[in-house]
This record gives C-alpha cells, structure tokens and sequence, in this order.
C-alpha cells in the first residue's frame, strides 16, 4: 500500500481514569478500502473509533489525516474533514421525524428557515440508498431496534463523507438488510471512499473488507487480509481456537413434557393465530423478517405487552394476560431486543443490573440480601466473562457485548427455566456467543425451554432444533432442523416482499 | 390489523396528529361547555375578551418556558425576572431619566440578560438548569426589591400602552397573538428551534451531530428570559406600574400550562399550541370559578381536581385511541 | 443601616411580617428613622409572611446579643412560642401592627383590624347611600389581616339592610390578582356598585378593572393608607381608604424597645389611630 | 489493565465515594468556616441548636422528596400536604374531639392518603406527576382553608410535644435524626428503595425486569405524603398551632435541597446524606445572613449566589477531579 492513508490513528493510546482501554494501536484507512476491526467485546474498538470520530481525544499518539496531525475536538471537526460515524450505541432523537433525524445537525435551510421540502428530499434519497421505505415524517420512537438502526445508517451515509467510520453497523440487521449495507458500501468503495468496518459477524469480514486490524485487550495484534480463514481470525482475536461456533446438543425431546404452550394468541395490528409449543430440552427458533411481529410476539409472552386473545401457559399454568411477574415466577426470562432502553438501567451498576429480577426474591423481610446478591452476580460475571473494571462501575460503560451478557445474565441468576431471547446475541463476539450457547445448553439439559427470536439466520439455523417462520404477524411455516438451510427459511420469510415493498 | 407491514398508511392522519399535539384541547372544550351550561355570563363577547385578556401575561411566560421545557430543561425565574424586567424599566424612566422607549426596550434587555446568565450558568457553568434558575429566582426578586424599595413605580405611557387598547382591541391581546406567532415560527421553522427539539430529545445524539448544544441552551434561556420580560412589561402596563411582587409564583403556571399542554420535563417534546391550550385551562377555570362565585377556599380545591381532569381526559383519549 | 452606632452598642431586632408590600416598608422607615435618631442599632428581619421563617428569625435573634426585639408577627398565635422563649430569656419584645396571642409582651403598638372593617363598611355605606351590591375582596386567605379585615367589614355591614354583599372573592393582597378578579366578577355582577378591599393594592386592581366606572357609578374602599391610595382618594377614583399609619407605628414601636432596654416602665398597649380618609380629609395626610 | 474482570479492589473507595455522594458538603463546609469568620454569633452551641431545629421541616420534608425524585418524579403538594395533615389532626383534636394521640396519627394518615392518591394519579391514572401533584398541592391547601376557615387551630399537646424538648434536646432534632435514619435504611437497605433507583433510572428496564413498578410508585408517593404530614406537625408543633398557610411554598426548598445534595430530577440518582446537606445549605444561608444582617431585599439577592455557588463548588470539584 503504498497510497497515503485518509487517516491514520498514530500510536495511539486511551484511558478512563484507572483504566488504560487502547495502548499504543496504529490503524489506518485508504481510499476504496474498507479496513476492518475485529476483537472482542471491551476490547477496545469503539474507543478507538471514537478518537477518529472526534468524539474522544487520544491520551497518548496523534491523528493524521491527509499526512497532516490533527486534532479532532468535536464531532463536528471530524465531520468537516469528511469522516462520519455510524456508531455502535444508536443515537437518534426518539421524538424527531426520521427526517429531522437523518438530518440533525445539517438541517438544509431557505432564507434561514428550515427548507422542509429539501430536509425531507434529502432524508427520503438516504434512506432509498438503503431501501428502507418508511414515511419519513414518523418519529423515530415509534420505529423498531432495526428500523432505527438503518436511520442512522441513512444519517451517515447523507453526509457524503470520504471517510465512513460503521461501528457495528449489521448487529440489528437481517441478512435483507445487510445486503443492502453491502451493496451501497460497495458503490462508496468504487467512489474512492475510505472505510472502517466493526463487525462480530466472521462471515462479513471476508464478504466487504480488505485488510482486517485485531486488538486484544486494546493492544494491536496483528494485520491481516480480510480473506484470512475465519478460524484463524478467531484465533488471533480471542487467543485460542473455537471448534465449534453452533454447539447445540440437542437431546431427545419426542417423550418430553411441554414447557412453554402457545395457542392462538393474537395481538390486533401486531400478529394473529399463533400457536406453538416448547418441550423441555428444547430450542425453538423464530425467524422472519424485521417487522414480522417477533418481538411483540415476546413481549406478549413475556407479559411486557397485553395481547388480544389466546392463552400462554407454562407447564400447563394458564399466565395472566400483561403480567410479568406472574411470567417470572412460572419461570419465564426475558431478554429484550433493546439492551439500552429496555435491558439496562445505565447508571446503576453492574451489580445492581445484574441482580433485578431477584432483589425481591432473596429478600429477607424486606431487606435486600447484599452479600447474596453479590456474590451471585460475581459468579455469573465471571462464567459470563463480562469483561468489566469493577462490579460496582455503572454499566452504561461497559462495552456493547459485556451489557448484552449482563442482561442475560440476570436470568442465569434467577434460574430462569423459560427463556425468551430477542436477538440474544447481538453484538456478542464469537467467543462470547459460544459460552451463551453453552449456556442454552446447559439450561435445556436441565429441562429448561428455550423461545429465540435471532435475525442472526446461522445462529437461528446452528441452534434450533426446531424453527417457525414469521411473516406479517403469523406463522408462515415451521422446519425442522433437518430440513432448515437459508434458502429454506427465507423462502418462508420473505415470499412476497417485493410486493410489500411497494 | 396485522397485514400491514411497512409503509404506515396516513389514514386522517392530520386530525389525528392535531388532537395527539393539544391534547389538553379536549379538556379545555369540555370545560368551557360545562362553563356555559352553568352560567349565561361565560360565553359573552366581553368575558372571552377578558379571558384573553387574563391569559395574555402567564402565556407569554409559558412561551418562553416552552422553549426551556423542549430543550430538556426548567425556568424557575420566569415570574422573578418578569418583575425585574418591569421594575428596571420603571426605574430607567423614573429615576435614571431615560425616555418611555428606551426603558421599554431595557426593560427587554435585562430580561434577556437575566436569561442569558441562567443559560451560562446551566449550559457552560454545569448547574442543573433547576438550581441555576432558582438562585436566578431568588437573585432577581432581591434585586426587584433594592431596585423599588419595595413599593411600585410607575411606568411610561409606552409601557401603560402595551396594557391598553389598540382601537377597539386589546394591545395584551394583540400581543399574546404576535407572540405565539413568533414562538412558534421560532420552534418550528428555525434551525436553533429544531436543534431545541434534538437536545430535549437526546443531548447526546445532539452533540455527536455536531449541533452547538451550549449555544443553543444559552438561546433557549434567553428567549425564556426575553418572553418573562414582555410578560412583565405587559403585566405593568396593564396595572399603569411595575409591583414588586409582580408575578409572584407564575413560573408553577407557566410550566403547569406547558406541561397540560403535552410537553413532558423530561424535554423533546412540547409545541406553542399545546402552551396556549393549557394556560387558557389555567385562566378559563379561574375565571370560570369567579363567575359562579365560589367560596375562596373552596376554589382552590376546583382548580386542583380541574387541572388533574383536564390532563386526565387526555390521557384517557389517548388510551381509548391506541386500544 | 443599621451598622451606624456601634457607640451605644445596642442591637435592636425588627422581625417583620413581609416587606413586599409598601405599608410595611413605611413601617419599616419609621423604625429606621426612630433608630437612626436614638443612635442604637437595628436589625431588620423579614419572615416573607411565613410563621416559620419568622420563628427561625427569633430564635436566631435570641442567640445574638440583641437587646430587644420588635416582633410583627405573620400569625398571631403562631409566634407566641417562639416570643415566650424570648421572653423567658429576659429580652424585651414589643408587638407591633399585630398582637401575639398567648405571650405577655411588653408592649403593643397596634391599630385595630376589626375595627378598622367596620370603619370600612360605614365609609363605603356613606358613599352608596346606603344601597346597593357589593362586591368583597379578600386577602390572601388564611391571614389574620384578611381574617380580622373581613370579619370586621362583614360586622359593620349588618348595619345596612339595603346594601347586599354580592360576591366575595380572594385576590391575595395583590394589584394583578385584583385586576383579573374584579374584572370576572363584573361579568357576572354588572350591577355592583360598591366594591370593599382588604388592602389598598387590591383597591388600585379593581380601580383598574373599573375603569371609567370606579368613582362614578362604583365606590371603592381601600384599606392602608398608602401613597398610592392616597393619590387615587385624590383622583377621585378610590372613595375611602382606612389609614393606618405604618411610620408612627414602627417609630413608637423602637421607641418603646429603647425604653424597655433602659429598664423604664412602658404602657402595655399603645394604640395608633386608625382613620377614614377620605376626599375632605386626605389633605392632612399625603406623603 | 482491562484484563481484571472480577473481584475488584477498593482503593480509597470510601473516601471518594463518601464525597462523591455529598457534593454539596464541600459548599457547606465553605459555607460555614465564612460564616465563622464573619461574626461570632455563628458558632455558638445556641445557634447550632436553633439550626438543627430550622433545619428539621425542610429535611424532614426533603427526606420524602428524595423518594419521589430518586424514582425519577417529582413532587409539588409536599408543603400543602403538611399543612393539611397539621390542619386535619388540629381539627380532629379540637372539633371532632379526639384524643391527642389519636389525631397525631390521623394527621400522619391523611398525609400518606394524600401521598397515595398523588401515586396512584401517577403510575395508575397516567398523569404526570407534575401535574398530578399540582392538582394535589391546590387541593390539599383548599381543603385546609376549608377545615379551619382560614384560621389556626391550636393543637393536642401530643402535638406540641414534638415542638418541645425532651430532656435538654429538642423534639426536632430528634424527629430530624429518626426520620433521617428511617429514610436511608428505607432507601438503601430495603427491595423497595432499591427499586426506586431502577424506577427512577430506567423504568421500562425496572418493568421489564419483573419489578413491580406502578406498586413501587404509590409507596413512594405515599412515603412522600407521610414525611410531608410529620414535617408539618411538627411545624404546628413549634408554632402550637396549625396554620393555614403553613409551609406555603416549601416544596421548591425541598426540591431544591434534594437537588444540592446531589441528586438528579432526571431520576435514579440521591441519597438522603446528600439532601440533608442539601437542606442544611438553605437554612445556613439564612441563618447567618440573619445574623450578619444583611438587610431582607439583598439577603434574597445573597441567598440565590450562596446556593448557586455551593453547587457550583461541586461541579468545579468533580471537574478538577476528572481532569
Ligand atoms: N467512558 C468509559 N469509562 C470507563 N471505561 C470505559 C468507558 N468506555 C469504555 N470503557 C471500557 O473500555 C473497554 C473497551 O470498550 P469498547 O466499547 O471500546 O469495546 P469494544 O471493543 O467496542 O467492545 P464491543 O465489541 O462489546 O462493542 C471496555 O472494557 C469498557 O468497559
Ligand atoms: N408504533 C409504531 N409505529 C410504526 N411502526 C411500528 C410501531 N411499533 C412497531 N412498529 C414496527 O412494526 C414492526 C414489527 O415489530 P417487531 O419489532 O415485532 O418486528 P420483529 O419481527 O421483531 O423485527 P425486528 O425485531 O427485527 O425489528 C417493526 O418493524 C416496527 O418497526
Ligand atoms: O396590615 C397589612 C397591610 O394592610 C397589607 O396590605 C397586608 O398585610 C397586612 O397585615
Ligand atoms: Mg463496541
Ligand atoms: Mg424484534
């Protein structure tokens, strides 16, 4: 490569108080190239994205951008070298228009008024780049996880930047919408834009990128091409092998008692008719497409959410319609699809995070049990390997991985024998994603059930043992393992979308 | 049902967005009916001019509040400084000289100060804008107070004007009207009006947008500042003299008739209509109470259950709709 | 101020009610006037109308080297523990504008609520000719002013069979709250013809409300005697008004204070005339 | 050093952390040694007293508002709903004719009924709390007029006790210690006050997580109501007598305490140390400009820059800090 790079993070180096996160990494991005980084969950990435994003200053190095050292003290001043950010964590103003939202911060203006036509022209014409067809006046509080994440894509991708920094991008996506992302990252690559690529799906790496940098712990591991064979990705990134990233055992589940009982439950303007079980020992996997109706579908089970008609039961107990507490104590875990609104209270900590759903539980009296809190959450901090400074940090600081295990992990405490799981491993990393399997595992093979709606179509395929798909709120069809490849689930899920599409 | 996917249809989709923005608007509709059904003196072409007469002074406050509210934050000071506004106005004409016009427009000016200070103070001091301006509050009536002595003075005829009538309509009226336009223009058609929104919604998002947070928080408490000092204006002229204790307790109705009027203090949300709606909930059921004479002490438990139900009939419409 | 005569050294406490409100400012200036010319130093506290807040200034004051301590109080009953304690400690108190229910002052320097409603109820009789409707307003509710006031108006009042009180309404002391109150009660009693309120500012709110009416076709009756009351007796537009005479209070009231200090022998009560001034009478009094 | 996962060493922890929750005590501190310098009378066992004994309404009061804002709403009826408690046991006393003890309870009742209607308006009824609590600080002091007529009533001597001395310590203080006490075992110890914190932080998370949200917001209101009714017979008992518009206007100082002691009207975050000090600040401030006398008007100017400056002493610590 002998091209001078757009940018160039120089030996750079990050703290936060006691804690050193980047030490000393140099990474690069070239013109029509699209540079990957890859590692684990904390192990540094996003801070490292950040300092080129102008949204943290480096401790330690400098930033080059065009060959010369820069300083990027805002967001705003990276914005007017050319780089744009999609980060990992979403960003957007929940009661702003979609439009307003791809637009924040560069609203077009006439005579010193918003121009709206334009904000909404221009909001439409990002979001066709990745076919995402909404009303652009919606707010974007009322869209799904998914659906938010391809705004902010949009948002990025409006800016015409040279550099385009995507943390995590597809972590929310379907394979639909991923292709879409692709696509239009291939056209930015012909157009001479440089990119910087985070990603936890291996199979991605070689599909859009050209060379892949690997931090462990924040340090600099080594460069490699993209094309590299993912086990040793693997190898580089978490320091050993992974022989098996879908370790389902599934036992034998045809003697098995019914666990969790579905029948006819519908929910007006969400889904209709749906009727399913799951028997002890048993991984039912939902696929479909975004905006197939899966979350509510969980929500409703879980007693997030209060449905229309059906009945949910558990081990043959009828739940209450709308209640969670009584779905906790039949059992039932819930793992929401958004970690940060609905998962976690941020400012609290990992302890406290950990340890919700069975505060009133292992009460004595009214008084919280510290010592038995704790110490609980400790242990499945560390068999989750949340990778964390100390246990009473606030977990809004952890890193996006750590966060997705701390929510599971409340569920491990509570012994949940019934676990619904939306998207569960959504920005986990390889090595995490196969100690979460262990665990389904491990929860099934104590005659646990387990429901998981997974966008991730290899993790719904490597894990199920049995598979619904979803289409406009009802069950489009169900395969067995055996049967399940891609095109067969997908055949199912999207059978008519052109049409919806239009 | 549950077949349509993606592109959400906009079936009455206008109407529907009115209604969810002024909530408080059907409590308001169903107060003035009851109003009229209890007494013949409601509905007469002088009582609503009185009424908008009444509702001029807290709305403008909750104008200048909304832009506060939207933007993530709290303005304890308003009724403070619409006093201070007033009574240095008074001041500059009475005992420092100037003319009628100047001290109309210095008694603006130390009102967007005031504002101003209170958004340094918030936006690049760090204090939460609720201790910021209720040191404001505190500092604002002192000075009202060493300013006058505590006794009113009288204002400039330029300022008796904005009380009076303009031919055969109330200049408060006309105000309150100029204002709401200008407020909302500013909210809704301006770039800083929008970025209010986007750090009322997500300060974070805001800054990693590139927006100028501070800046626009200094504004929107200028602006707070700026309106508390036309309400001020207008109330002295109205009473031909700047009081000391001048607007007293305002700023719990104005930020009562912003919230009724569907903003939410967590910030984001909040539209000059909606304002408008909840201060004439606040003036209509207290001028509504005065008309049918209710006893003083009772009064104050009407206003009470009437607030909660004007609010509550929101809540339950928007129940109703979203089953 | 009162830092000028630290020669004689001694401290005077002044607890008053509010001092948002001009008539206590001018009780104020009489005291300070009184002080000045006694060269003895005096503290203003000012309770904001919170029994409270004023209990907290007079045990602060007990804790200081105060000589002795004029207390206006916010709430008759509500000060008393707090002046018994004082009391107790061998510091002189003196009461003045209000009395202190339960505690044996030294002294009382007062004029008479009640009897100054019922002054207000003749002087507002004798300019409707004895008939019409009437409209009340109220202070702020709950206070012993508004308390003794009404009581005092309603009492006189019963005198006058063809006047018939019509509505009665709080506006909290207050010109703003007076303006938009007297302007709804119009509404609904176009026929008043007399309108009595508890304090001059509220008189001036009404008088704004009327208009062209106050005077002419309205009576009004204020309560204070303050400039500004004054000035309208003199417009024409307020009828009557019940003068206190704030300065001569507070000036007794330190006077008093400073021969209790001495250790003379005061009266128990002395009282300070409450007058109807009306157009024939305001001459004596502008300020 | 990102390599430690678990168990997690505590350098110092409690030092900082003890700081890190009482910001505002560095301003206290500052606030105190001024005044010590300034004049003799500050430092005296007498004046200590006398400011334990100021202090115990506004904490006792702030203590449940810490609740309220810990769980992420707030609460305006706090000083209307004292009166009404102290009101309601006069009345209960003097009217209806029962025992002393007996009213003192049901004046502590009628504060928790009025707190647990403000809770169920909220998280049952929807409204915002704001609003909900305005209604009830309109009610609740209509209804004292309406009980007492706009007079004091005098109170049990059960009552009066609590205004009193026991032995050579005031009442107060010792109320203000048990209540503290109460509050932060309350708030720190038991499921429910942990789950304020998640209420307040996250309440969807809380929700979510199977923790019973709306049941957690009617005790915290209620808990609010029921401090507010303590704070107030104690008032009452100080002064004797209930009074109609007793604690009028307090629920901004206890906001504003809870608020100076650290915590965050956003939700989630305060501790009961933090308001304490927080109410400590106001009622030093007032203490020692009394002393000092400096004169009523620029006392009010004096008091807003002390409490703006003694939450600003905090916010420019934890910057030094962090940098
Ligand atoms: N503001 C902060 N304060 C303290 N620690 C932080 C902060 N931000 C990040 N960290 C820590 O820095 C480490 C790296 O975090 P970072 O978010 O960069 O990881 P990542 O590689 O992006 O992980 P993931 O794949 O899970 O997104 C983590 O251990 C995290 O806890
Ligand atoms: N209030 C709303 N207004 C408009 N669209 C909504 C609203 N609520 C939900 N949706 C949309 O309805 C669709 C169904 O939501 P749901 O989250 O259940 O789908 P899903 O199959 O779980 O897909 P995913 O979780 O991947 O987004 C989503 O696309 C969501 O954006
Ligand atoms: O005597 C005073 C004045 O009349 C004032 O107007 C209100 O408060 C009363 O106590
Ligand atoms: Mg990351
Ligand atoms: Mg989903």
């Amino acid at each position: 490569m002998s091209q001078q790079p757009l940018v160039t993070l120089q030996n750079v180096g990050k703290t936060f108080g006691p804690v050193t996160v980047i030490k000393d990494v140099t990474v690069s991005v070239y013109a029509g190239k699209v540079q990957v980084l890859l590692g684990e969950n904390g192990a540094g990435k996003s801070t490292l994205i950040k300092m080129m994003a102008g949204v943290y200053q480096p401790d330690a190095g400098h930033i080059v951008v065009d060959g010369q050292t820069v300083t990027l003290p805002t967001t705003r001043a990276a914005e007017e070298l050319g780089i744009a950010t999609i980060h990992q964590e979403l960003n957007l103003v929940p009661t702003m228009s979609i439009a307003e939202n791809v637009m924040l911060g560069r609203m077009p203006t006439k005579h010193g008024l918003v121009d709206r036509s334009a904000l909404r022209n221009r909001a439409r014409a990002a979001l066709a780049l990745i076919g995402l067809d909404v009303d652009v006046d919606t707010l974007v509080g009322d869209l799904g996880i998914a659906r938010q994440q391809l705004v902010e894509i949009a948002k990025a991708l409006s800016i015409n930047a040279r550099i385009l920094i995507l943390d995590e991008p597809t972590a929310a996506l379907t394979r639909h919408e991923t292709e879409s992302l692709f696509a239009v990252m291939t056209d930015l690559r012909r157009r001479g834009v440089g990119m910087l690529f985070i990603s936890h799906h291996l199979d991605e790496i070689a599909e859009v990128g050209d060379t892949v940098t690997v931090l462990r712990d924040g340090e600099f591991i080594a460069e490699v091409p993209a094309s590299t064979p993912e086990d040793d990705l693997v190898k580089l990134m978490v320091g050993r092998n992974i022989e098996d990233h879908f370790p389902r055992s599934a036992g034998d589940v045809s003697q098995a008692t019914e666990i969790l009982t579905v029948d006819k439950l519908t929910s007006a303007g969400s889904f209709s008719d749906i009727s399913f079980s799951v028997k002890a020992g048993e991984v039912l996997g939902i696929a479909g497409l975004v905006g197939a109706g899966r979350t509510e579908l969980i929500r409703a089970i879980a007693g997030a959410d209060r449905y229309t008609s059906g009945t949910v039961a558990v081990r043959g107990r009828q739940l209450p319609n709308g209640s969670i507490q009584a779905a906790i104590a039949a059992g039932i875990g819930h793992v929401p699809e958004d970690r940060k609104g609905q998962g976690l209270v941020l400012d609290a900590s990992v302890n406290d995070n950990l340890g919700y759903a069975t505060l009133a539980a292992t009460a004595k009296l009214g008084l919280v049990d510290f010592a038995g809190q704790r110490s609980r959450a400790a242990e499945v901090a560390m068999k989750l390997r949340i990778r964390m400074h100390t246990i009473d940090q606030s977990i809004g600081a952890l890193s996006g991985g750590n966060q997705q295990k701390a929510v599971f992990g409340r569920w491990i405490i509570a012994a949940s024998t019934v676990l619904l799981l939306d998207e569960p491993t959504r920005g986990v990393d390889v090595g995490a994603k196969v100690e979460i399997y262990e665990l389904m595992n491990a929860i099934t093979a104590a005659g646990g059930a387990i429901l998981m709606v997974s966008s991730e179509l290899p993790e719904i395929l490597g894990m199920s043992d049995r598979i619904l798909v979803m289409r406009d709120g009802r069950i489009a069809g169900e395969l067995t393992a055996a049967e399940a490849t891609q095109d067969a689930v997908m055949t199912l899920a999207a059978r008519d979308v052109d049409e919806k599409y239009e | 049902m549950s077949t349509t996917t993606l592109p959400l249809k906009r079936r009455g989709l206008d109407y529907k967005k009115f209604l969810a923005n002024n909530g408080a608007l059907v409590g308001l509709v169903v107060l003035c009916i009851a109003l009229f059904i209890a007494t013949p003196d409601f509905l007469t072409a002088q009582n609503l001019l009185n009424i908008g007469i009444q509702v001029s002074t807290v709305a403008v406050l909750a104008f200048g509040m909304t832009f506060v509210i939207v933007a993530g934050g709290i303005d304890l000071s308003v009724g403070a400084v619409a006093a201070l506004s007033a009574m240095s106005s008074g001041w500059m004409f009475a005992s420092a000289g100037l003319p009628g016009w100047i001290a109309l427009l210095g008694g603006l000016f130390v009102g967007a100060l005031a504002g101003t200070i209170n958004g340094l103070a918030n936006a690049s001091g760090k204090l939460p804008s609720f201790i910021a301006t209720l040191a404001m509050l505190s500092v604002a009536r002192g000075l009202t107070l060493v300013i006058s002595d505590g006794r009113p003075i009288s204002t400039p005829a330029e300022v008796s004007f904005l009380g009076g009538n303009l031919g055969p309509v109330p200049m408060p009226i006309i105000i309150l009207v100029l204002a709401a336009l200008a407020a909302s223009f500013l909210l809704n058609r301006t770039v800083i009006g929008r970025s209010m929104y986007a750090v009322g919604g997500n300060a974070e998002a805001a800054r990693l947008s590139g927006l100028p947070v501070k800046r626009i928080l200094v504004t929107v408490f200028a602006l707070a500042g700026l309106f508390a000092a036309l309400a001020g204006l207008l109330l002295a002229g109205r009473l031909d003299s700047a009081q000391p204790q001048a607007a007293a307790g305002y700023e719990l109705d104005a930020i009562a008739a912003v919230v009724i009027g569907g903003a939410s203090l967590a910030g984001g949300l909040g539209k000059i209509s909606g304002t408008f709606v909840g201060a004439l909930v606040l003036v209509v059921i207290r001028n509504g109470l005065n008309l049918l004479n209710v006893t003083s002490f009772w009064q104050q438990v009407v206003i009470g259950l009437v607030i909660a139900l004007a609010v509550g009939v929101d809540v339950l419409r928007r129940k109703t709709r979203s089953s | 101020r009162g830092g000028g005569s630290e020669a004689s050294g001694t401290k005077i406490v002044l607890a008053v009610s509010t001092l948002n409100n001009p008539f206590f400012v001018e009780l104020r200036d009489g005291a300070q006037a009184a002080a000045d010319e006694a060269g003895v130093q005096l503290n203003i506290v000012d309770a904001q109308n919170d029994s409270a807040t004023q209990a907290n200034q007079l045990a602060t004051a007990a804790s200081g080297s105060t000589k002795a301590v004029i207390v206006n109080p916010v709430d008759s009953d509500a000060a008393s523990s707090a002046v018994n304690d004082l009391l107790s400690a061998g510091i002189p108190v003196i009461g003045v504008d209000r009395t202190v229910n339960g505690a044996d002052l030294n002294s009382l320097v007062a004029s008479d609520n009640v009897a100054g409603g019922r002054q207000a109820a003749d002087a507002l009789a004798e300019a409707m000719g004895e008939t019409g409707s009437v409209i009340h307003l109220q202070g702020v509710s709950g206070t012993s002013a508004s308390r003794d006031r009404g009581q005092g108006f309603e009492e006189g009042m019963k005198a006058y069979p063809n006047i018939t009180v019509v509505a009665k309404q709080t506006a909290n002391f207050d010109r703003a709250a007076a303006l938009d109150v007297t302007t709804n009660l119009l509404q609904a009693n176009p026929g008043a013809t007399g309108l009595f309120a508890e304090n001059d500012e509220m008189a001036l709110g009404a008088i704004q409300a009327l208009g062209s009416r106050a005077g002419t076709e309205v009576a009004v009756v204020g309560f204070d005697g303050t400039a500004d009351g004054l000035a309208a007796i003199e417009a024409g537009t307020l009828v009557a008004t019940i003068a206190q005479q704030p300065a001569e209070l507070g000036k007794l009231a330190v006077e008093l204070a400073i021969k209790a200090i001495a250790g003379d022998t005061i009266e128990k009560t002395v009282p300070v005339e409450v007058v109807s001034v009306t157009k024939t009478n305001v001459g004596d009094f502008a300020k």
